[in-house]
């Protein structure tokens, strides 16, 4: 799939063409707040080959400036929120939350800076069978690495996301997920937004139907093993994206492990970030 | 021969290198990972991840954090295994990528039956031994904190295989240019240094460790001054060549290795942050060499002029 | 007692201390120099410049030197001499102001003697030996390279003080722990480190070491994993207390270091960044444990939760 | 001497008083490019308790942002160019050229963020004696240094400011002296602006006149060397500023040491900046 504006395509297509990764210089076109705690940082990319839904890319706002900066060192994974087509490239725009050196000093690139980037990287979430029904489950920043799929599940489908957020300032992206037209229900643990309730309750609800249904969900580790146990009782297949911690992005560090039911362990980076949840050993994630 | 006209090559242990910049191992998986960022042609070669007789599939997450210009690591023993090395990784590397394969083990009789596997396969133009394992025997010290273990391991690989030897030497000693004697003295072609530094770093929140390992290694800019502290030292004691490892990120870094004695360097972490890194590493040095009027990066090795004690 | 009610005192090796804030030798002068920015009762106290027997001026310049998140340095050992310290920086120090007194030179007996004239001085409240030094007769090998004269040297200043002793110790080393038994079995009361890592930094345009004296000490928060390592390796050998130092900057990073097994910490490098930095650290350390629900900060001392083996 | 707009105080004024040192979280008000190679900073400084000319400060880009860094770790020392009294401090000019990864961060600092300041550090200039005319000769950074000496000696001393620079474009601050109604004599390698020249052919000439002269002089190394030589062979008191690399600013590290003639090392921090330029072993300096 290449990079698009938002035209959907259908979701078996997504799977099938692998965008072989670059490393660039992109252009910070703009940076800005969100509102709420996000951040929405659009970069413009040469020569991207275009993403998946699931993808990601690795970030590095200190490396280029005038001053390279060796602290904070390693590149940030971040989601690739969605791109768009322009001549010779792409711009690609990045959803985040300042959580702490490295998003902070990534809030600090300003228009007419560069950010080195390394991506698309990982698998995309595996497209859902002809005929289920789709219920996205996300929280945190969780959120951003679900818009894209969101964005191209095809209607028939008939998607619904669940955002879950502690307050109603700590959601993101409302609004995109509102514009694509799909249904959204919120929960907040403080009922500011939405149900009050974990978005975790939502699930057990929509699941209370009967209708065949494949849930996706990314976001805080124990709300995703949460889902999963949900969807496992359901007898429903869940599909976990995972947000272990990153070196390099592509394999080669063996750095974001994680730990499979059946022994061994699988790298987020490579094998997923998107897994089966009943293969995850969620007792053992950090 | 760069493009510059400066005379890149140069002779490591008897390996020929196109240019003296490798990848290290453990950070440059099995090769082609990377293909898709660099030409592993444009480089000297790289050194592959580590392997043991069995595969193995190293420690529990988190395996990894970060440190004040550093990187921390607890991957342990995670590799294919020799034999599918060969079967399966060593095939896929595109011709003319000079490769070099590492061993590391928990016994010395074990490394040295993965240095006879390795040994005189056609595609692998040598050998590191990754002496900054612990040693089960030994009560769990590196093979290289101890002189005599270190003489009795690689005593034993250089028994295991004809071609070109390399031992990687461990940091956390407190002579390093002793180790690389023992190294010399057994026979090794050339040493490799620095492995990691032993570290550790502590979550205030949860009170233990940040790796699930405890200890972890300290890699990037942060050792660097260390470790080309110890390659001089090393540089100063030996004649066999030296590869230099530790923080190295630019040309400007990897000719200070050169300088200070290294024939050639291992770029690690620094593939993380940029996979094409070793790339413009190894073109910064042609131009570093031209710029300053060297025919040879060969002629800059230990050209540091140290002041006199 | 902070104001927040949590106890901060801790005893170092028989020095009373009102928190365990203390700054390095060698980063806070003679301590009068910190009094425009911070009043020396807000932290548990400060361990002088090293003295030697007589003054000495110490290295040509360039003497230090920036590298990745942190310092080189070759200062080596200017300082005012025991005498000079004695009658006239020590009356300068404000009362209530807890001083430790450091010592360092190239022989033994010549340590022993610069203790002997600092002992029993009542503004002292303990002695530090540094063991980093380079030892003479040894051929130029710190003291706290080598146990045997780490011991002799122990020994030595052990006879010539009655008080408080702590020995701080050279990172240098494969075993950081057998150095710290060795203070212990010697009669150390307490152990220090770590000091600066032998470190190089070359100049690529110059082609020579960056600094005058060719190899220095790093320092700052690169080392600050290493530290923390040898301190909780060095706890688990002895039962003197340990005084932590090594890249701390924040009160975080020093509640580390007590979590690892330290009793006290000392502040180096930061204190040139921010004058006032160990009284943020003291504070902040207060309000870490009453956040933690800690009574008192010695509650922390070794609490870190290590993976079993 | 407290902290002042452009009043002149009588030259023997400004050693008297001491300014005791503060470190201060200082807002940056602005920090503009100079045109040329030149940048300043305007800094507003908590309880900044003044300066004397000569005097200088220690500034730390990157500790103070959201995403604190400890790369690059030092500070960096930095002449006080000039300070305006406010209310509850100053704001505090600083004139600065971009030649490393310091002062490369020190320029990314935007009105709205912090930089730590640690200051006045150093001793102020020797003021002339009564009946000197005086010479101030400054090159690269080192024209900074000199600017409020300029400022404050009174015209009985007659002062001549001599400038020099490879071009025309390395000059700064020149509007600055020239505003100040004293005479500017310019000297580039390049001959791009004034003398085809280097600043110490100014000097010698000026010194063909006899009349009773002082020297002030700060700047790179070898320039300030010739200085010393010019003034030595006409027997003509002459002082220099170094600019040591520091890591404290406030005779602790003892990096700064700067060698004697008669043996031994000074603190550049604590006992200069200013020196006599006789007492300076000039071969052992860096
Ligand atoms: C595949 C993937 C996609 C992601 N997509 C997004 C996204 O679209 N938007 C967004 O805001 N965040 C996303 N995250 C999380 C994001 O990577 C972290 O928030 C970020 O790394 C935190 O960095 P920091 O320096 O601010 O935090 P610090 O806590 O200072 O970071 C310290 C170290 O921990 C790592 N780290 C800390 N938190 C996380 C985390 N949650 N996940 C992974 N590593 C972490 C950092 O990368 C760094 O190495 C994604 C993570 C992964 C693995
Ligand atoms: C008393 C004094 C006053 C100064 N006043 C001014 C001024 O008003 N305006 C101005 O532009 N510059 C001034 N300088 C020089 C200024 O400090 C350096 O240009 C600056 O430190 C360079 O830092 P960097 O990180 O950009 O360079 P880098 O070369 O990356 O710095 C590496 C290290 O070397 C040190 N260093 C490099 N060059 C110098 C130098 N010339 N002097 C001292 N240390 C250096 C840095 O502080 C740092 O520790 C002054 C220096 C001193 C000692
Ligand atoms: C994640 C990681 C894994 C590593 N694995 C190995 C390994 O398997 N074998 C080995 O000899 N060195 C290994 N190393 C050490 C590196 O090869 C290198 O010696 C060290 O990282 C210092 O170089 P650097 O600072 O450039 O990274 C590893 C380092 C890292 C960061
Ligand atoms: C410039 C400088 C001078 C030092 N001088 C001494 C000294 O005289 N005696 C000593 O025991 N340690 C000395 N040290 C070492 C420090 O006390 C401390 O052990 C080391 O810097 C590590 O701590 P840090 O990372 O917090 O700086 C010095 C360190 C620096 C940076
Ligand atoms: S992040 Fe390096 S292997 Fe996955
Ligand atoms: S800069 Fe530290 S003593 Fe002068």
């Amino acid at each position: 799939m290449s990079t698009r504006m938002s035209s959907k395509v259908s979701s078996d297509q997504w799977d099938g063409a692998l965008h072989s990764p670059i490393r660039a210089v992109a252009d910070v076109v703009s940076n800005g707040d969100e509102g709420l705690s996000s951040r929405r940082l659009r970069l413009r990319v040469p020569d991207f080959p275009g993403f998946a839904p699931g993808q990601f890319a690795m970030l590095s706002p200190g490396s280029l400036p005038a001053a390279p900066r060796t602290d904070p060192l390693l590149p940030r994974p971040m989601a690739i929120y969605r791109s768009f087509e322009i001549a010779g490239g792409a711009e690609v725009e990045i959803l985040y939350k300042v959580t702490g050196r490295g998003t902070a000093l990534l809030a600090e690139a300003l228009p007419g800076q560069q950010v080195s980037i390394v991506g698309p990287l990982g698998r995309a979430f595996p497209p859902p069978e002809p005929r289920e029904r789709v219920l996205i489950v996300a929280g945190g920043t969780g959120i951003a690495s679900v818009f894209d799929l969101a964005a191209q599940i095809d209607s028939s489908h008939q998607p619904t996301v669940l955002l879950g957020a502690r307050t109603a300032g700590d959601l993101m992206a409302v609004d995109d997920f509102e514009s694509l037209g799909i249904e959204v229900q919120i929960a907040t643990d403080d009922g500011s937004r939405g149900t009050h309730a974990q978005v975790t309750g939502l699930l057990s609800e929509a699941l209370e139907s009967a209708a065949p249904t494949r849930v996706y969900t990314c976001g805080p580790t124990p709300m995703m093993h949460r889902c999963a146990q949900i969807c496992a009782q359901a007898q429903v297949p869940c599909v976990a994206a995972l947000e272990n911690h990153m070196a390099c992005g592509f394999g080669v560090c063996l750095g974001c492990a994680a730990p499979l039911v059946r022994g061994g362990y699988a790298l987020v980076c490579r094998d997923g970030p998107a897994f089966d949840a009943a293969s995850i050993d969620w007792e053992g994630l950090p | 021969m760069s493009s510059a006209g400066v005379d890149t090559t140069v002779d490591l242990a008897g390996i020929p290198l196109r240019n003296p910049v490798l990848t290290a191992s453990g950070t440059f998986g099995y090769g082609t990972e990377f293909s898709p960022f660099l030409d592993l042609r444009r480089i000297g070669g790289f050194v592959a991840k580590s392997l043991t007789l069995e595969p193995r599939i190293g420690n529990p997450p988190p395996r990894i954090a970060e440190a004040p210009s550093a990187m921390l690591n607890a991957i342990s023993l995670e590799n294919v295994g020799v034999d599918e090395f060969i079967r399966t990784k060593l095939p896929a590397i595109p011709d003319g990528v000079t490769v070099i394969a590492s061993a590391f083990e928990t016994e010395i009789d074990r490394y040295a039956e993965v240095c006879a596997r390795l040994s005189g396969v056609p595609r692998i133009a040598g050998l590191e031994i990754n002496a900054s394992c612990p040693h089960v025997k030994s009560g769990g010290i590196e093979f290289g904190q101890d002189p005599a273990v270190l003489a009795r391991l690689v005593a034993s690989a250089r028994r295991a295989t004809t071609g070109p030897l390399l031992v990687k030497l461990s940091p956390n000693v407190t002579h390093i240019a002793e180790m690389a004697r023992v190294c010399e003295g057994e026979g090794a072609d050339g040493v490799s240094l620095i492995n990691a530094v032993q570290a550790l770093e502590i979550d205030t929140s949860t009170r233990r460790p940040v790796l699930a390992n405890g200890l972890g290694g300290l890699s990037g800019p942060a050792i660097r001054p260390i470790a080309l502290r110890m390659v001089w030292q090393a540089a100063q004691a030996i004649s066999i060549p030296i590869c230099g490892i530790g923080g190295i990120g630019s040309a400007e870094d990897a000719i200070k290795f050169l300088l200070a004695g290294a024939t050639a360097v291992q770029v690690g972490t620094a593939n993380y942050l940029h996979p094409a890194i070793a790339g413009e590493i190894s073109d910064g040095m042609a131009a570093y060499a031209e710029n300053h009027g060297y025919a040879r990066l060969a002629d800059l090795i230990g050209a540091l002029e140290f002041p006199a004690r």
